[in-house]
């Protein structure tokens, strides 16, 4: 007993020179610290993220920043460039052979992380799995490819449902890494989870959920080994506050999603700075246009759209970090619209005056759906949009959700008069941006239906002729924008805080290339 | 012994009553099977789905499933992460408990010293101020204090790692967060205690043997004011680890907090079961580790 | 005063106690001297001062409590002006004390033989092991059967009698020359109490230790007392050697005392046959202290207050001896 | 027992017996006016919020977003405290953030008692298997930490105004069953229940008239305590996004979007953050008081 107590009383005193020691310790970090980096952590490029990676299991989420990881393990068979062009990756030449046939050839020597060497077969094991399991997430954007022939270890072809105009979008996105058939079929799918390996620039080392990725170059790498770094991290700080002081203390040297407030703070910083890069990711007020509502009338549309200040949005709000548009296809995706980009409708005394119109001369009362937390400064756009409108007489009750239960609303169609969204489109082509004005995909969240577009955007998915199919878009573009069953307000860009020790220059489909990130 | 066992068996019928909670609120949560699936997944899919979960069965039936599931431990799979949702919620467990161990260290070293000195000087400027601090600590949140730390140990002085879990300099900040509120419960009741020790008639004793003040009270007083603190911080499990779904958030910490919320934000029911079961399971034991510790430092108390 | 060889001399000695802006004088100008090898009763109701006289000997009145005069002298030292580590050497090994309950007089979470050891240790330069086998010499010597099972032991798991024992064996392991026992006997039952006192006789005739012993019960000062001081309200109002006390009590209180005393084999009570309750600590009557229960007051009683005359070797203070003196005297 | 702890503690009672008028025993007790006044000021400002606040607390102003305090350069005359990231009156808001605050903290304590005092008289007065079976619940209740639970209740009904007052009290519960219960079990070998017993009264009656009003000191000083958790505990929740939503003003909602701003617009979440550490400071401190009251030697533990 007294042994015990004894026992303890030595252990607290013990802990209680560790801790002295520590504390000690800590008077003189910046060495501390400092000579601990410049040997190991100099060589480590650290990446701040706000979410952590969803899953290895490549077609089962729909998260770009898990995907903006991925690119540096697993290679498409298409790459995206800065500007958005295609350009091919595993893919050494390609040709249409008929309008729903292609045919691929890959680059000879490509090798997986075990130094398998990928072939036509993985490509077919990849592909197959992600159209016809339809239980994944990326299923519906995969679907369209009926078969994956293969020829010979290099040779493939890919038969899809009918023409298919953006194929090659859809080789270049999320799901389209290329899986190791051998590897799989050995050790099993949850072997993969656990220890996956691919054909990129960089391979897997460890995954502390919540806490940490940590990567290392791969030494056969197609095309030459990533000399600048020896480790590749990408760390989980939910926090905005936290990994801004993180980049500001050196334990980070890039981080996404820069808050606008924290831009100065980070370019006073030495050492560290923003730098922006627009994105095609647009915010929007989903309008529903079902009989029931107010919104149902044209009229009432117009008026919201009139009544809200985008411009101010963008400059108080934002701080910058978007640029008003009137439509959800904007540069850099295929189908964009110029004349409906950077600009924006905004007229109060007019929006007076159509209430007037529709009835509503005492005001009106909407409903505005919100996500918690899950759009970039949503929270405060949804403050000024309400406040915006209450000068035109309409009160808005804000109704802030859970993100789950947000979209468990949406997908029920038990939304009411507004709700806000911020749409991405991951495949740069007008069809995934315009897919939701379809007859099938309005009907619960927007009540809308308009046969024209119906028309236009069948034709369109299917027309192989760029041209026609780009102002079939345009035509679509025009028609929401006067009918509003969505009400765009900005495209937002997005802000980085980079350490001066990188280089590092944004992608507008957010992907991080750690190979093209330099040391200076 | 017997205690123990008699206490073992007190706990059985405590973890039905949980499982039923637990099971309780996510029956009412609604259908997981419209989050399982993709959006445009076919009706009859979903109605597949749902059979192979039980979803159709009444509520009874549908508990004895879980119950008896639960008893192998498993608490189904979670949606987001493809697996069996326990080993991830005992993946993150240790993390938490490092985070909570480093809490109560903090708390130990801050409380004891600070508790016996403002008894000791009663009523002194010393003791006016600590027993204000300790009002403070518990009267100031969280998060506030661990983003006001980061900014002045981690941004202005450099001194401490901002976020993550790594060495034990990223302990220090969390620790010291979550460690704030019990260190000023702990003071509290550690002077409060004193001061009733302080008056105890073998406190006297010791002194007429000529026992040096410092050892009177560090060894006479303070053992006897520490035995219901040891207590005291086996049941503070429970009110430490909601402390620490907070901290973790701050500092990013990879625990069962930062994984709970997820799971709560996504809807992962299998997620949240298994932590709340094992959270609630920790308690348990620690409560009664508390209690046989008791019996166990108190000598006055017969271990039968 | 006829003091042949006093080891312990207590002059107008002064303890107050302070509350607010209250003082309350628990020890006002008392004076006594304890002889080598002598057991002197401190004898009074509650709250009279005999225990503020033997923890002010020892120095550990605690605040809002302080020595306010007078001087306690031990040999030729001046306890009430010993610094800090001069009155730790006094305790314990000098005079060392034996409270009255024991279970709450020993921690509870030491074993008893630790608390003797450390009483030994702090006052010798010895190893552990001789500390320990002195504790256990000790043990032996206050009459505890299974020393060694009963070293490991912690208090509660003692009964009454043993508890006391040990505290007896602590308070000699320092070879005290003077033991303050304050009502040591007055938790235990009555064939426990007279072991007790026997084995408190024994020690002062073996070692030649004095005795201070504090208590309310007039039997125990005749089984063990050589002199006997009577206190009431903070002041000594009797003082004679045991016969002549029990033979011819003076004072009315200490008359009123053995009127109200049980018979030695009855079961030990408070004295509560006393008419009325001790004063107020705050409200002193003035003159004599007890003129207020006094059966024999008289006018002079209320307001002035009587010194304490010697007759005989036989110290009173009460109006009504010094005029019986003067009478005698004319 | 001629001792001097007796002699002490006798003036002791002696003092306090001579004024234990409720009204002295406030104000001997400084610390507790001091909390007293706080509180007092804050329900003040809550009940006046119409009439003192400066400006609509929910007015934006995106032009003038983020202006510091008046007596700071830059700031204006107009707005005291500065405006917020929506430009929206600082002081407006915290003024009116006081009134959700409280709200919650005293709705939510009002139901946890309801339920926790019915619960715990029921329990400590009919002992047996009832006693067992809901101290069990208590257990179960007990070992989820409160924060978690609220969190995936919340995370499931999703958060308003009510179903957090509801979510609070339905959590805290447990600790007015244990006190009540507690009480009731020493009350219940009391004469006068003995008596009203063999009097044939009703369980009914025993349980209203004669326990509920004496377990009344100790509730008072639990709940008083509770409501400061509770405001806390609203902050740390408006923290994990699952807190009162706009445009419902509370002061953990304000701390909480102003945590972004902590590093360059101290402001926003500093004022929030003081109304929380203040109130809760004198809702502590009268806590204190009352216990010191009530049972100088009671062994409520506050759990913050």
């Amino acid at each position: 007993m007294s042994r015990l107590i004894k026992s303890i009383f030595i252990c607290m005193t013990i802990c209680c020179v560790m801790l002295a020691g520590c504390s000690n310790s800590t008077t003189s970090p910046q060495n501390n610290k400092g000579s601990a980096q410049s040997n190991k952590e100099d060589r480590t490029l650290t990446i701040g993220m706000p979410v952590d990676m969803a899953s290895f299991d490549i077609h089962n989420h729909n998260t770009i920043t898990t995907e903006a990881i991925h690119v540096n393990m697993f290679n498409y068979l298409f790459k995206r460039t800065e500007d958005l062009e295609f350009k091919p990756d595993l893919v050494d030449t390609y040709k249409l052979v008929n309008d729903t046939t292609w045919e691929f050839s890959l680059k000879e020597g490509v090798t997986f992380h075990n130094g398998d060497p990928l072939s036509s077969s993985d490509v077919k094991f990849t592909l197959d799995r992600v159209s016809k399991d339809q239980t994944l997430k990326e299923n519906s954007q995969y679907k369209q490819i009926k078969e994956v022939k293969v020829l010979d270890d290099l040779h493939f072809q890919i038969i899809t449902d009918g023409p298919q105009p953006a194929l090659l979008n859809r080789l270049s996105r999320i799901g389209s890494g290329i899986l190791p058939k051998k590897y799989i079929d050995e050790k099993g799918w949850d072997a993969f989870l656990k220890h996956p390996i691919g054909s990129g620039p960089f391979k897997f080392v460890e995954w502390k959920r919540d806490d940490r990725l940590v990567l290392e170059p791969f030494d056969k790498y197609y095309e030459g080994e990533v000399k600048d770094w020896d480790q590749l991290e990408f760390r989980k700080i939910a926090e905005d506050s936290t990994r801004v002081n993180e980049l500001l203390s050196g334990g980070v040297d890039i981080i996404l999603n820069v808050p606008p407030n924290e831009n100065a703070r980070i370019k006073n910083h030495d050492g560290t700075d923003v730098t922006t890069s627009a994105s095609n990711v647009v915010g929007l007020l989903g309008v529903n246009v079902d009989k029931e509502f107010p919104t149902s009338d044209p009229k009432v549309r117009e008026a919201i759209d009139l009544a809200i200040d985008k411009k101010a949005i963008t400059e108080h709000v934002l701080k910058g970090a978007g640029v008003p548009t009137r439509t959800r296809v904007t540069p850099g995706n295929f189908g964009d619209h110029p004349e409906l980009f950077n600009t924006s409708l905004y007229d109060v005394k007019r929006a007076k005056k159509l209430m007037e119109e529709a009835g509503y001369k005492n005001g009106l009362e909407l409903t505005l759906h919100a996500p918690n937390d899950r759009y970039f400064k949503g929270k405060e756009v949804v403050e000024a949009i309400a406040a915006m409108l209450s000068e035109v007489g309409i009160k808005v009750n804000l109704d802030f959700m859970e993100w789950s239960k947000f979209t468990e609303m949406r997908n029920a169609g038990a939304n009411k008069e507004l709700f806000f969204a911020a749409n991405g489109n991951s495949l740069f082509d007008a069809a995934t941006a315009l897919d939701v004005y379809t007859t099938e995909r309005a009907q619960k969240e927007l009540s809308y239906s308009n046969p024209e577009v119906d028309t236009l955007l069948a034709q369109a998915n299917s027309n192989m002729n760029p041209k026609d199919r780009l102002e079939q878009y345009r035509k679509v573009q025009e028609i929401v924008a006067e009918e509003r069953p969505h009400i765009m307000l900005y495209l937002q860009s997005d802000s980085y805080g980079v350490s001066d020790k990188v280089n590092f220059k944004p992608r507008m489909d957010q992907m991080i290339f750690a190979q093209e990130i330099t040391k200076k | 012994m017997k205690y123990f066992i008699k206490r073992l068996i007190q706990a059985v019928p405590v973890l039905f009553i949980i499982s039923f909670i637990i099971f309780s609120l996510v029956y009412m949560a609604g259908d997981p099977v419209l989050l399982m699936l993709p959006e445009d997944a076919p009706q009859e899919d979903k109605q597949a789905l749902r059979e192979a979960l039980n979803l159709d069965e009444p509520f009874h039936v549908q508990y004895m499933t879980f119950v008896g599931n639960l008893m192998q431990g498993q608490f189904g799979k979670s949606f987001t992460y493809g697996q069996e949702a326990l080993p991830i919620v005992l993946e993150r467990l240790p993390a938490t408990i490092e985070l909570a161990f480093a809490a109560i260290f903090v708390a130990t070293i801050i409380s004891i010293p600070f508790g016996i000195w403002s008894a000791t000087k009663k009523d002194s400027l010393g003791d006016v101020f600590i027993s204000g601090g300790a009002v403070l600590g518990k009267a100031m949140p969280n998060f506030w204090l661990g983003i006001m730390l980061i900014l002045l140990f981690s941004v202005y002085l450099g001194a401490l790692p901002v976020s993550g879990r790594g060495t034990i300099f990223h302990l220090i900040l969390p620790a010291i967060t979550l460690g704030t509120g019990i260190a000023a419960q702990i003071t509290r009741l550690i002077r409060s205690n004193m001061l009733d020790i302080l008056h105890q008639e073998y406190i006297r004793t010791a002194r007429s043997k000529g026992l040096k003040e410092f050892l009177v009270i560090y060894k006479h007083a303070l053992r006897n004011s520490l035995i219901p603190v040891v207590t005291i911080m086996a049941l503070q499990t429970s009110s430490l680890i909601g402390g620490a779904i907070i901290t973790e958030t701050v500092f990013s910490w990879p625990g069962l907090g930062q994984l709970l919320i997820q799971a709560i934000n996504t809807r992962d029911m299998a997620i949240v079961q298994a932590s709340v079961f094992v959270v609630a399971l920790l308690v348990i034991m620690m409560n009664l580790l508390a209690d046989v510790m008791y019996r166990f430092l108190d000598p006055r108390i017969n271990l039968k | 005063m006829n003091a042949v060889d006093p080891l312990l001399q207590i002059e107008d000695l002064k303890t107050y106690f302070y509350s607010g802006d209250k003082v309350i004088p628990s020890v006002d100008g008392v004076s006594f001297h304890i002889n080598k090898g002598e057991i002197v009763a401190l004898v009074g109701e509650s709250g009279c001062g005999k225990s503020v006289t033997s923890l002010s000997i020892l120095g550990l009145i605690d605040s809002p409590g302080k020595i306010e005069g007078g001087r306690i002298l031990y040999h030729d030292l001046d306890l009430t002006r010993l610094s800090q580590k001069e009155k730790l050497q006094i305790r314990g090994k000098e005079i060392s004390i034996i409270f009255q309950e024991p279970l709450a007089a020993l921690n509870p979470v030491f074993t008893v033989g630790y608390q003797i050891q450390e009483n030994i240790m702090v006052h010798e330069r010895i190893s552990k092991k001789k500390a320990k086998a002195k504790a256990i010499d000790l043990l032996i010597k206050v009459g505890i059967p299974h020393p060694e099972k009963v070293y490991q032991n912690y208090p509660h798991s003692l009964s009454g009698g043993m508890r006391q024992r040990v505290m007896i064996a602590m308070a000699l392991s320092g070879n005290p020359k003077l033991i303050i026992a304050d009502e040591p006997t007055t938790a235990l039952d009555v064939t426990i109490q007279a072991q007790i006192l026997q084995l408190l006789k024994e020690i002062t005739e073996q070692q030649r230790t004095s005795i201070l012993f504090i208590t309310h019960d007039l039997g125990v000062v005749a089984e063990i007392a050589d002199r006997v001081i009577v206190m009431y309200a903070g002041q000594v109002v009797e003082q004679a050697d045991v016969y002549s006390l029990f033979d011819n009590p003076k004072h009315p209180y200490t008359k009123a005392l053995f009127n109200s005393s049980p018979k030695m084999d009855q079961i030990d009570e408070e004295l509560t046959a006393i008419e009325g309750a001790v004063p107020s600590p705050f409200e002193k009557p003035m003159g004599c202290k007890f003129h207020t229960r006094c059966p024999y007051v008289m006018g002079k009683c209320k307001s002035i207050s009587p010194d304490l005359e010697e007759n005989n070797g036989h110290l009173v203070r009460c109006w009504l001896s010094t005029e019986n003196a003067k009478s005698e005297v004319t | 027992m001629p001792s001097l702890v007796n002699e002490t503690s006798n003036v002791k009672s002696f003092t306090t017996r001579k004024r234990k008028t409720l009204f002295s025993q406030i104000f001997k007790s400084r610390t507790g006016v001091l909390g007293l006044f706080i509180l007092t000021l804050v329900v003040l400002i809550a009940l006046l919020a119409p009439f003192i606040s400066p400006h609509d607390p929910a007015k934006v102003d995106i032009t003038a977003t983020l202006l510091p305090p008046s007596w700071v350069e830059g700031g204006s005359a107009e707005h005291l405290l500065g405006t917020d990231n929506m430009g929206r009156d600082l002081l407006s808001r915290i003024i009116y953030g006081s009134q959700i605050s409280l709200l919650v903290g005293i709705s939510s304590v009002v139901v946890a008692g309801l339920i926790g005092v019915l619960i715990g008289l029921v329990s400590g007065y009919y002992g047996g298997w009832i006693d067992n079976v809901l101290m069990r619940i208590v257990d179960a209740f007990l070992s989820i930490p409160n924060i978690l639970f609220t969190l995936v209740i919340l995370g499931i009904f999703g958060p308003s105004l009510i179903t957090l007052i509801l979510v609070i009290g339905a959590t805290n519960w447990v600790n007015y069953a244990r006190i009540v219960r507690s009480e009731v079990l020493s009350l219940k070998e009391r004469e006068f229940v003995k008596a009203a017993k063999t009097m044939g009264v009703r369980d009914f009656f025993i349980l209203f008239r004669h326990l509920l009003p004496n377990v009344v000191s100790s509730l008072s000083v639990v709940s008083t305590l509770s409501v400061a958790t509770t405001i806390i505990l609203e902050a740390s929740l408006s923290f994990l996004g699952l807190g009162i939503k706009p445009p419902d003003v509370s002061w953990g909602g304000i701390l909480s979007d102003g945590r972004d701003y902590l590093a360059t617009h101290w402001w926003v979440a500093t004022f929030p953050g003081l109304a929380i550490t203040i109130t809760v400071l004198g809702i502590i401190l009268v806590g204190d008081w009352l216990r010191d009251i009530f049972d100088p030697r009671s062994n409520i533990q506050n759990d913050i």
